[in-house]
């Protein structure tokens, strides 16, 4: 169905592009369909991102075939339109103006990036949407049209660090991409260490694309902490863990950004034996995970088929937004919110819900360590984490 | 008495080791022509390279106008009235010949610019048919030409003529040479040359420029009939 | 002591990386004056000509024999399709060797995939210098740098071809009358720069991850490196690189690393306000 | 130094390839601008901010071919400028709390860039650094200062930029007046669109244009005969750079969102296809390259997600070979065969 769509639309465009002039711009909107829910899908499928867009991508399509297939939300179908952002705030800004100028969609759902989100939001706040944003990010967003699914620091931190400090020990090395998540992660991390007893012995950003961590790599010899903390994040990522690899450091690894993902990117015997932190690993053992794991390696492939916290939490906030659809019987922004925190999915994750006062998932905090396929030996179940946002009450 | 236009003293300037220019001398008046005649290498280009603001000199002074100018940034050598056309024909070769004559009227923030002005020059230096030709496109003589153009549009005070015939035909050269003598008294020339029928037909006060000094200096007709510098100029040629 | 050591081996790391790449740019841009965008898509391929080797079951050493090979033949391919009708237009070559850059970085990304690939270490472990462990893999890097400089320098200071490449820098047209053939030293030229990126982006490929916007990054810093060092030589190259890697090495103990990148390129300018023509000028 | 007022008032007659020149581009800003006046009787909400977006990237490109056409300095990192323009907007109007607030924000998001412009410029310009190093060293400040807005996050934002930045306006009294609705909005980008294009273009087709031009053509002639080409140099920088800088600011209060990739290398590259397709030197055709490339783009990238960069990068090669001056010099190119072939006038054509 979405083909039919994408190709209707891309008719129109083609049209748009023969008679380049300021004239096909007007071009009369198509008259949707009363008895679908439209759902605009962002990703940034080429530029930067490209790499991590396939993990929104497959798990929201995934949710909207089981969806449909039980008769969709209160009864009407899903259908969506797939947009790219070019990874770039200008693309986000013109995709999400033309998803909600253009093809009048429903509600927005995707995207990765903190930068994406907040230009989605500029667009989406004042045309009154909602945002359904599946990221773990630095939590600060405290908005109506906003929903997110993702771990935020609190829920990443607050229960792991007192977990490493009891089993690994007390002091820790930070090292981070120098942008705000890791920043707003290294407070809390601070506070909580703290609170344990253990000790921060050092912290240290790097810009995007760095390609020599030596220096710094170095430096946490000399120290020698209990634990290396990474936040370093994107492709920089399996950078840094190879080249502290291959100083042959002996700190513990613990990172709250390392997920299945990597495996697919690094050498599995650099990864094996990292200490993460998610809301969720492939190999927790639930039957709705293992349903859901199959559903998902059926439909894409098993050599498609890792699915990283990310994902799952994309697979969450489709299911939850159509379940809260359905008990408000409206696409209404006020309806929808209203409802959607009256309302409980059973994920893979374990039971989950949204948070009334700030619109965040309550999300589960998993302990794993990878192993030598690249998945994660689940060492602790903390079980669900309330989302915890000072001065948000919406 | 008043101040000469141009007095340069000893002036020097080395590359490294290289001592091109060592005691250089001339002094010249308003309206004077002088031709400074010497072999390759004799260190003509440098002098002028030095009186035009391109090098500083390593040691010397260069006065104009009673004022030390050595070591200014170049546009302000301009500014003060000297004007040089440089050995290879340096022109704006995308603007059409009006155009490069406008563009060297502006420069200077004494005259007004005017369209008279400019038909005025380029009937002076013959390129009347030529207008609105791209300098670029212009035959070698008539750039050389063109050159001499943007220098006196603003009525400079000093004219510097790098070898203005290099790469002329005869007939070219003629034309250059008479060019130049209508120009005389109006301006301050001095001309660099190796070609000594050219500086015959400009039969002016001839400063002989060997190994980086002042050789031997005269009128014409006395340099010319020198044995020495015979020797060490012609003899070569 | 240690410190030292460490300094230095990091520095020279850095150093050897921007070396390689460097190397090819400079080749490029010191004998034919193009800028050409796509450098950084050569080491990107040459990076993939190892995912490739990994994929199909073959080696790191294989990879390092074939990646030239390839990086040349993209190059001769680029050269004779496109660059070669530009020589007169720079300006045009900017942007045709951006599209190509645009061109074969999607065309990888179709190929293999937008994820990255790791490629694990070919030389595994620590290994004792002058009183440190030190990476063996990061040692042989330095030191294939190192031997690839020193040969190209031997074939530039002491083969015919590396005349001819002598001659045409100094002067294109009089290399010309001497009866050089310029277009054939300008694709060999070609190809060669895009051989070496390609050796780059295998050696650089075990140290972090292969992506298809790999070679992006390095683009702006062997510019620099270029530059810095002098267009035109390779002594220049060695210099430039060596000055820009000690640098960044030496600013990421005692400051920031965000700081200390931007502050090395804040000194390059400065250096090149100041040296124009670079610190080792041709 | 004295200012000379002359060389913005004096002008030659034009020949006839000048005043066919002169005529293609009046008539297509005169269409182009009737257009983008009458655009908002027919267009929808939607389409009247893309276009209104893209008119405001129309003049970013506007003013990388004011440094790169006219004053023939290509920047790598003319993104920069825009983004620092964006982000003092930003952060003055978010920072201050007071009626003038956003009109502040405007003007620091002029003078801001001006002013490392002038820095920069004067360390460049005056150390003799044309043509390709300046390519790399703008390269290398567009990536020095994306990086400084990822990682200055107290002042911006960090990463995921700022948000709320309040729409043009000021108070006066208890009366706020603001502009907030897409239509005024709409106008004031194309007033400042319009109006900034005419003013180059009037700057450029006189004298100013050719002693420009003459710069650089040769530059060295240009110095021997008394002008300062290094201060005319930088005006040019600096004053390309304030219009990048406004256009940035005019972005910031749009869109109400700052993000680094604003200053990133990827827009630097974009600004510089858009001008190479339009006709670099031309001043309008910037406009119509950013209009079609950012169509295409968008119309592609829609299409198939993984083919656009492709034909991105394939349409910069057609260019190349096809229009190797742009799209408005290829217009031109017919015109000016067209009009010889009928009139059979007596003035002299140039080549």
């Amino acid at each position: 169905m979405s083909k039919k769509i994408n190709r209707r639309e891309a008719l129109k465009t083609i049209g748009a592009a023969v008679a380049i002039s300021a004239t096909s711009f007007g071009v009369p909107t198509l008259l949707k369909a009363a008895d679908t829910i439209k759902i605009g899908f962002m990703a940034p499928l080429t530029g930067f991102g490209a790499l991590a867009a396939p993990y929104i991508q497959r798990p929201f399509e995934l949710a909207v075939e089981q969806i449909n297939a039980q008769g969709g939300a209160g009864g009407r179908k899903l259908e969506f339109v797939t947009e790219d952002t070019q990874s770039s705030t200008k693309g986000t800004i013109e995709k999400t103006r033309m998803l909600i100028g253009r093809n009048k969609v429903d509600v927005l759902m995707g995207l990765i990036y903190s930068m994406e989100r907040k230009a989605a939001l500029t667009v989406s706040i004042p045309n009154n949407k909602l945002l359904v944003y599946p990221t773990f990010y630095e939590g600060d967003e405290c908005n109506r049209n906003l929903i997110c699914t993702g771990q935020i620091p609190n829920q990443s931190i607050d229960k792991f660090v007192p977990w490493l400090m009891q089993n690994v020990g007390k002091t820790v090395y930070i090292l981070g991409s120098d942008y705000l998540w890791p920043r707003t992660c290294t407070e809390h991390i601070e506070k909580a260490v703290k609170a344990s007893g253990g000790k921060i012995v050092g912290v240290e950003y790097f810009p995007f694309g760095t390609y020599d961590f030596a220096p710094a790599l170095l430096k946490v010899k000399d120290v020698n902490p209990d634990m290396v903390w990474t936040m370093v994040v994107g492709s920089d990522t399996s950078t840094v863990i190879k080249q502290y690899r291959s100083f042959n450091l002996k700190p513990q690894l613990v990172s709250n950004a390392v997920d299945e993902m990597w495996a697919t990117f690094m050498p599995k015997e650099d990864l094996t034996g990292i200490i993460s932190d998610q809301s969720y690993f492939m190999t927790r053992n639930s039957s709705a995970n293992s349903v859901f794991v199959k559903a998902y390696q059926d439909k894409f492939g098993v050599e498609n088929g890792l699915i990283p916290a990310l994902a799952e939490a994309m697979y969450c906030g489709t299911w939850l937004y159509a379940k809260a659809v359905a008990k408000a019987g409206s696409t209404d922004n006020e309806k929808v919110v209203k409802a959607i925190s009256q309302i409980q999915f059973d994920a893979p994750q374990g039971p989950v819900s949204i948070m009334a006062c700030n619109n965040h998932m309550r999300t589960n905090s998993l302990i794993g360590k990878t192993r030598e396929d690249g998945l994660f030996d689940i060492l602790a179940d903390q079980g669900m984490t309330d989302p915890n946002i000072p001065n948000c009450s919406l | 008495m008043a101040a000469k236009l141009l007095e340069t003293s000893n002036i020097k300037k080395y590359f490294g080791g290289l001592k091109v220019l060592q005691d250089v001398n001339i002094s010249l008046d308003y309206g004077e022509l002088l031709c400074i005649l010497g072999p390759n290498g004799a260190g003509k280009t440098t002098f002028f390279n030095v009186i035009s603001g391109t090098f500083k000199p390593t040691g010397g002074k260069v006065v104009f106008e009673g004022k030390n100018i050595a070591g200014l940034p170049i546009h302000k050598y301009a500014r003060m009235g000297i004007m040089r056309k440089f050995q290879v024909p340096s022109i704006f070769d995308d603007l059409s010949v009006r155009e490069n004559l406008a563009v060297a009227m502006i420069a200077n923030r004494n005259s007004a610019p005017s369209n008279d002005r400019i038909m005025e020059v380029i009937d002076i230096i013959g390129l009347k048919t030529f207008i609105d030709t791209e300098a670029g496109n212009l035959a070698h003589g008539q750039k050389q030409w063109l050159e001499i153009g943007l220098a006196i549009i603003t009525d400079p005070k000093l004219l510097l003529l790098d070898e203005p015939t290099a790469g002329m035909t005869a007939d070219e050269t003629a034309k250059t040479a008479s060019l130049i003598n209508s120009l005389r008294g109006q301006y301050a020339i001095i001309v660099i040359e190796h070609d000594m029928h050219f500086v015959r037909a400009l039969n002016s006060y001839t400063i002989i420029l060997h190994k980086g000094t002042n050789f031997r200096e005269g009128s014409f007709s006395q340099i010319e009939s020198d044995p020495e510098v015979k020797e060490i100029y012609m003899g070569r040629k | 002591m240690e410190g030292i050591t460490y300094l230095f081996l990091n520095a020279m790391t850095v150093a050897s990386i921007l070396m390689v790449v460097g190397l090819g740019l400079a080749i490029i841009y010191g004998l034919m004056e193009l800028i050409n965008f796509a450098h950084g898509e050569f080491v990107t391929i040459g990076a993939y000509t190892l995912v490739a080797a990994d994929l199909l079951g073959g080696s790191f050493w294989m990879a390092l024999l074939c990646a030239p090979i390839v990086g040349a033949l993209f190059g001769i391919l680029m050269e004779r399709v496109l660059i070669r009708y530009l020589y007169d237009r720079p300006l045009a070559v900017i942007l045709a060797t951006w599209g190509v850059s645009l061109i074969i970085r999607q065309g990888i990304q179709l190929t293999f995939g937008a994820k990255g690939f790791g490629v694990s270490d070919p030389l595994v472990g620590t290994m004792s210098i002058v009183g440190v462990e030190y990476p063996v893999y990061r040692l042989f890097l330095i030191v294939t740098a190192l031997s690839i400089m020193a040969t190209c320098y031997l074939i530039i200071r002491y083969t015919r071809f590396g005349l001819d490449v002598r001659t045409v820098i100094q002067d294109r047209e009089m290399a010309a009358c001497m009866g050089i053939n310029t277009r054939r030293i300008n694709l060999m030229a070609f190809s060669a720069g895009s051989a070496l990126a390609a050796i780059g982006g295998v050696l650089i490929a075990p140290l972090g991850n292969v992506l298809p916007h790999l070679g992006l990054g390095y683009l702006a810093k062997s510019f620099f490196v270029v530059i810095v060092g002098g267009v035109g030589n390779i002594a220049g190259v060695a210099a430039g690189s060596c000055l820009i890697g000690g640098l960044e090495t030496f600013f990421n103990y005692h400051i920031p690393v965000s700081l200390s990148q931007a502050l090395v390129l804040i000194l390059a300018i400065v250096i090149v306000r100041y040296r124009p023509q670079g610190i080792i000028p041709k | 130094m004295k200012w000379n007022p002359i060389i913005f008032r004096f002008k030659l007659p034009p020949t006839l390839k000048q005043l066919v020149d002169e005529r293609i581009w009046l008539v297509a800003f005169i269409g182009l601008a009737g257009l983008l006046l009458a655009y908002p009787l027919w267009a929808d909400g939607y389409s009247l901010n893309l276009v209104r977006d893209m008119l405001i990237f129309g003049i970013v490109a506007l003013s990388l071919d004011w440094l790169w056409g006219k004053g023939g300095m290509l920047s790598f990192g003319h993104a920069a400028f825009f983004g620092i323009g964006a982000y003092s907007m930003a952060i003055t109007s978010i920072n201050l709390d007071w009626g003038f607030s956003s009109l502040l924000g405007l003007f620091a998001s002029v003078a801001i860039p001006g002013i490392i412009a002038l820095l920069i410029g004067y360390f460049l310009i005056f150390a003799g650094v044309r043509g390709a190093y300046f390519v790399i060293v703008t390269l290398a400040i567009g990536i020095v200062s994306q990086q400084a807005a990822i990682s200055w996050v107290s002042v911006t934002g960090g990463d995921s930029g700022l948000l709320g930045i309040p729409p043009l306006g000021f108070t006066l009294g208890d009366h706020r007046f603001q502009l907030d609705n897409s239509l005024s909005l709409y106008y004031v980008v194309l007033t400042v669109a319009l109006l900034s294009l005419l003013f180059l273009w009037q700057l450029s087709r006189g004298l100013y244009g050719n002693l420009l031009k003459g710069i650089e053509n040769n530059e060295k002639r240009a110095q021997s005969l008394g002008h300062n080409t290094s201060l005319h140099l930088l005006i040019v920088m600096i004053s390309s750079a304030m219009l990048a800088g406004l256009a940035g600011g005019l972005y910031a209060s749009c869109t109400g969102f700052v993000a680094p990739d604003l200053l990133s290398l990827m827009l630097s590259t974009e600004i510089f296809v858009w001008v190479a397709v339009g006709g670099r030197g031309t001043l309008l055709g910037p406009f119509i390259g950013a209009f079609i490339i950012m169509r295409l783009q968008q119309v592609v990238s829609s299409i198939s997600t993984g083919l656009w960069p492709l034909v991105i990068g394939a349409i910069f090669i057609i260019i190349v070979f096809v229009f190797p001056d742009g799209i408005l010099p290829f217009i031109r190119k017919f015109v000016v065969r067209f009009k010889l072939l009928f009139e059979k006038s007596g003035v002299k054509h140039g080549r």
